[in-house]
């Protein structure tokens, strides 16, 4: 059999994202928490978490709701249509399911307070070179006496640390290239310093400064020596969401493109005559169509525990320069009007620069795939 | 969301398989659209009518048509594996696009009288669609048909005409309506290529393939030729192209993939396998991703079938793509062998020469319109933008 | 065929890189266009008056108007030198736009009244062009000039003006002749901001520049301030965009290529400098390429200046290739640096955030007419296709 | 000083050129070439060589025209116009240039020949990896007892070695990534064994094997070891000749589309009036713009001893890839129509095939150009 639709409850789940965010969060309030003081509202959080949606793909014995990562797919595409800021995809979802998988019973006590949205625990991945991967990752994590490990380094691009409650860091413990191991870190640690990162996106993205800080060995989360591993899981499912909110943005783009390609008329007719600017629409068609063919399979996959990894590389790759070109040829079609931050345009432009490079941008993709064939 | 075949699908599925294991040694795959070989022609058509004898020609066609009343799955399962192997199918011109016109438009009698004989290809057919002024825009063709008595009078000129020289009837679009234009007034033949009048001259193509003018002077055609309602000629026309069953357009790039791919984990440059060359592995992801693009389009309109959905974006998005992707594809495919790809095959060929013939082919991109005609169709009728 | 400065020339790229060296900290380079910061502005319009000062803003034109009568390509060494510097010359509608109007169709009284004073900078314009409606197809704009005595009533909306909030002086497009349409009847003023019915509504841009929508409610103006003839505006337009004088886009390019260079070779990635990364290699190879094609597009002006030769295909193919090489150009810069090129200057951030700064400044390839039109331009006028 | 025209004597020069194609070597003549014994006419050859086009760069001393490259650059315009089928690159550019500026007396006797159309000498560079280079080379030249070398093993697509008097052959005689000589050897010599490559454009390439070819001493070119230097500066000099023959073919190809979109008419009107259409011719002109430039630029340089690493690698990188995407766009202006051998466009698109890839393809001047950047 084969069927791309959702399946009912999915299908009645987008809606009431839909709705829910058409009302919670317009892009007007976009705007307005872009310049906050937080970069996104504990509110909206709060009444998401109550929707079950903070838990959404957490055990319903740890509090969560229980769903498939198709589940999130569709509410991911409702974040991105409407660009919702949230911790949702760190905490939630890579943090949330690394402990969930790979926790200690203490760790794991976090759960069920993600899953209320009480609770944020942030991944910081990245650093100073700005590869992803864990051959990338030079933050030390050298044993001490007392049979923990101390911190030292810098961890670059994590998102919403100023409000995590916890860090899940993945430090180096070894110098073969994946000897990483990830760690569950509180974020008020004496040697924690947080500092904000101005971006294109005008995303909440942090640097995390590690000066000494002393872990005791229950911080370790998962085998030591495993962290990447230990951590993949949950970031692969992370990296579908990351697509089906490209996703959802695109339709977005490509509804405001035809929508102003129809309006606006130069030389005497509608600018959507011109076949000029209808190769621009279809091009952002052709590109929204095929990340979200690809991206859905991914998804399936993952959630029946196929065998996935090429599937799943090559629709990050598909999608992170999708989240370009789309952007791209919408600009074309807008012209100079969309270059005005008055234009709704320039806030999805932002924010999928941040999104081409999320867990992995299309390079580092292509090789994926190429390993697993 | 699911994609998954069925017990009863894999084992079709196997059918299919063994049915190439027995029938088609590998030495025998070859692209029969461009190879012109009359020994290599004598087996594709015995080939051809094996499948046919199997009824797998009208799969999907309903039984009482000499059809197997099979869902367009199972055509594309084995669409999939017959391209895997290059199985080389002829005749596509009668047992699909004539098929199609008649399942689209032919009365019931029309029906029952042709298609049994072109699902075992005992009848083999050739285009007559297009002509020298008519190509993307088929509507504009200008060959009459005229009554005389109880026969048609046909006149006009042809082009494109693949398999021409093969083929004993030719399916004719004409202007059956004196003054008529565009999609009104074309009437729908089968013209037998022996009756006065019918004359070729030949047109070989950059892929190796033989296509043909085809002169129709004053061609007299018993009013039994006509198929389809007179006048009826555009609906059939679009609904076979537009209708037919579903091709496993994947497959074919999934093929040269596999191959090139088996290339570069097999041959070195400079002292190291071409597969640890970081510009070829990324060649490569886009060549995979390429594959992964038709593959999820193909099975799009399999779920659109199954849900009896209309196809997204007027129908014309996959097709679009298919078009735009070909030259490119196969564009990366030399680039990743190198200068030794323009080499027909041969002692120093790397591929046994598929990349040259590949290159060769992925010009006939524009079969059926152009990638640019079905831009305006994915623009306006899928996007909903002014005409 | 050659391509070489002559001594004098070299002494005056000497002469232009001494008054840099002088006037210009390198702390104080920065894109005039996106930077709104109040001191930047101040020094950028004090080193603009400089420049003036020493008669450059006016370099090549005549003598009897304030100029230096100085060849295309001295303008053009000028350029290269202050691109390859960031020097944030402002004022550029005025002593470059409104210029090119008058010198394309100003009375010689005009010219001599207003010329000196937009060589020195003494006026600070802004464009007054472009409308809601009118953008690319600016001859479609709708703004209103009716006599009334001795002075004209201008009535209508103006947007994208730049430096809005800086001028003192507004060069407006209007239709001085009722019920007139396309390229007829346009006549240019110089509208000064502080009339009564004069306001601005501030529109910031993606680039972290300053637009603005200016509204025009029958200001009075005096009809001295009306430029070139009566009805004789879109001749002054398209001869002051087609006919100015010879910019060097090319060190634009240039000067970021070579910053990122100098990333390259001062980085790693994997205990590996970047410049050795195969894949970053082709990039920038891509990148030289096209630094290399605007050099060569804006030395085929000179010479055909020089030659007196028109220039090929139309005067639009540069121009086309200059609006679509600026995103590429761009996003593969980002791609070269990696995800911390979505960094703003700080700490982190590559190239101190430049990287950042330019591709939001990449979207800023629609002034003048996006390349779309421009494409039909080169089509039409530049290859002889039909309209 | 800026000037980007010919002189006037090149203008003439190319005149000459384009009158006499046109009626020596009209398309018909290039297709009936094609299918002939030997792919070349050599009739035409000697009505060249007796205008001074085949040692039109040599020195006068040498029998030559003493012409600089700018001057082979035009020839070279009106020999891609007219896809002129001819041994000129290979043995008055590559063969000749290198012994009259390396050879020894003995070697530069065979020079006047060359100019008199007389004697063809084929390099035989490529090999079975396919790769452009020294490195690429691996065909052996171990030192013999008598003092000389012994030659084994195959080059591939060498140009015109079924005619070819002497072979210039670039052998491995050390196993430092360069360390190659380069020889000069009799076609006719015992064990050298040639076999054609049936190739997409329909060009005579071949296969010449070597079979413990025996040469002497004085068989070598320029010094022992240094093969590839002695090549280059011809080697460099030919790929921007090949970037002329690019030019000139894309200025052909241009000039049918252009005709053709005027010409046909569908859908009511003439194609060239559909922005589609446009867009592709359009893409065309700026590709042959840019190579003309470029080359242009490159050509110059060359001739006045300025450094040209650069602007040469650039030039040859743009001439590579517009060699393949003007023909691409010209078949999607004539869609069917020229994909049928009767139309002279496919004539222009198999020969591009061979020119993308002769001389190194981009990927190859990429690598130089940020090499020597």
């Amino acid at each position: 059999m084969i069927d791309l639709e959702f399946d009912e409850q999915q299908v009645l789940l987008q809606q009431s994202a839909r709705t829910f965010f058409a009302s919670e969060c317009p892009l007007s309030r976009v705007r307005e928490l872009e310049h906050s003081e937080l970069g996104y509202s504990p509110d909206l959080w709060k009444k998401m978490a109550a929707l079950d949606w903070a838990g959404l793909s957490l055990p319903k014995t740890q509090g969560g709701a229980g769903g498939s990562l198709l589940d999130l797919y569709v509410l991911y595409l409702e974040l991105g249509r409407a660009l919702v800021p949230s911790p949702h995809l760190g905490s939630s979802v890579i943090a949330a399911e690394t402990l969930a998988r790979a926790g200690s019973a203490a760790q794991q006590r976090c759960l069920s307070q993600i899953a209320s949205g009480d609770l944020i625990v942030s991944p910081a991945l990245m650093e100073a070179e700005g590869d992803y991967g864990a051959e990338a990752v030079q933050l030390a994590a050298a044993p001490t006496a007392a049979g923990g490990h101390r911190l030292d380094g810098a961890k670059l691009l994590v998102p919403y640390a100023h409000v995590a409650d916890q860090l899940l860091v993945l430090a180096r413990t070894g110098p073969a290239p994946d000897a990483t191991t990830l760690f569950l870190v509180e974020a008020e640690k004496k040697g924690v310093d947080i500092e904000g990162l101005d971006n294109t996106a005008g995303y909440p993205l942090f640097a995390v400064r590690f000066d000494a800080v002393e872990l005791s060995a229950d911080a370790v989360v998962g085998a030591e020596g495993a962290g990447w591993e230990t951590l993949k899981p949950a970031l692969d499912r992370a990296s579908v969401l990351q697509c089906a909110e490209i996703v959802g943005a695109g339709e977005a783009v490509l509804e405001m493109a035809i929508d102003y390609a129809k309006q606006r008329e130069q030389f005497g007719q509608a600018i959507g005559k011109f076949q000029a600017v209808q190769y621009l629409c279809s091009d952002i068609a052709i590109d929204l169509h095929l990340s979200s063919l690809l991206a859905r399979q991914a998804a399936w996959r993952v959630d029946e525990g196929l065998p996935h990894q090429v599937e799943l590389a090559l629709a990050n790759a598909q999608a992170s320069e999708a989240a370009q070109r789309m952007v791209r040829q919408a600009h074309e079609v807008f012209a100079g009007h969309g270059f005005m931050l008055e234009t709704d345009l320039q806030l999805y432009t932002r924010r999928a620069k941040y999104w081409q490079y999320n867990l992995g941008e299309a390079r580092y993709h292509f090789e994926a795939a190429v390993d697993a064939l | 969301m699911q994609i998954r075949f069925t017990p009863e699908q894999e084992s079709w599925r196997q059918e299919v398989r063994d049915f190439l294991d027995a029938e088609l040694p590998p030495e025998m795959a070859f692209d029969v659209e461009f190879d012109e070989d009359e020994a290599l022609w004598e087996f594709s058509a015995d080939f051809t009518r094996k499948v046919g004898a199997k009824g797998w020609l009208g799969l999907n066609w309903p039984t009482e048509y000499g059809g197997l009343g099979r869902p367009p799955i199972d055509r594309m399962i084995m669409s999939e594996e017959f391209a895997h192997r290059e199985a080389p199918l002829s005749g596509s011109i009668g047992w699909g696009l004539t098929a199609g016109c008649l399942l689209a438009g032919g009365s019931d009698e029309q029906k029952a009288h042709w298609l049994p004989q072109l699902g075992r290809m005992d009848l083999h057919v050739a285009e007559g669609l297009s002509e020298p002024g008519a190509g993307s825009d088929l509507a504009s063709l200008k060959t009459t048909a005229r009554r005389d008595g109880d026969d048609w009078l046909i006149d006009g000129q042809k082009t494109y005409t693949t398999w021409g020289t093969h083929a004993e009837w030719l399916l004719t679009a004409a202007r059956s309506e004196p003054n008529s234009s565009r999609h009104h007034g074309i009437t729908m033949f089968l013209v037998p290529y022996d009756l006065p009048g019918v004359s070729m001259s030949p047109m070989p193509n950059l892929g190796g393939g033989m296509q043909n003018h085809t002169f129709l002077d004053q061609v007299r055609v018993p009013a039994e030729y006509m198929i389809g309602e007179e006048g009826g000629g555009w609906n059939m026309i679009m609904n076979a192209f537009y209708g037919g069953g579903i091709h496993a357009a994947h497959s074919y790039y999934e093929r040269s993939f596999r191959e090139v791919l088996k290339h570069c984990k097999q041959s070195s440059r400079g002292g190291r396998p071409l597969i640890e060359d970081p510009l070829v592995r990324q060649q490569l992801g886009r060549l995979a991703l390429m594959v992964e693009q038709m593959r999820m389009l193909t099975y799009a309109s399999v779920s659109n079938h199954n849900n009896q959905k209309a196809p997204e974006f007027g129908g014309a998005l996959g097709v679009v793509v298919g078009k735009e992707m070909r030259p490119e594809f196969f564009e990366i495919c030399q680039e990743i062998v190198g200068p030794l790809g323009q080499l027909k095959a041969g002692h120093f060929s790397p591929l046994g020469g598929q990349v040259e013939a590949w290159y060769r082919h992925s010009f006939a991109n524009h079969a059926g319109g152009t990638s640019q005609v079905k831009r305006m169709v994915l623009a306006t009728r899928g996007l909903g933008l002014p005409r």
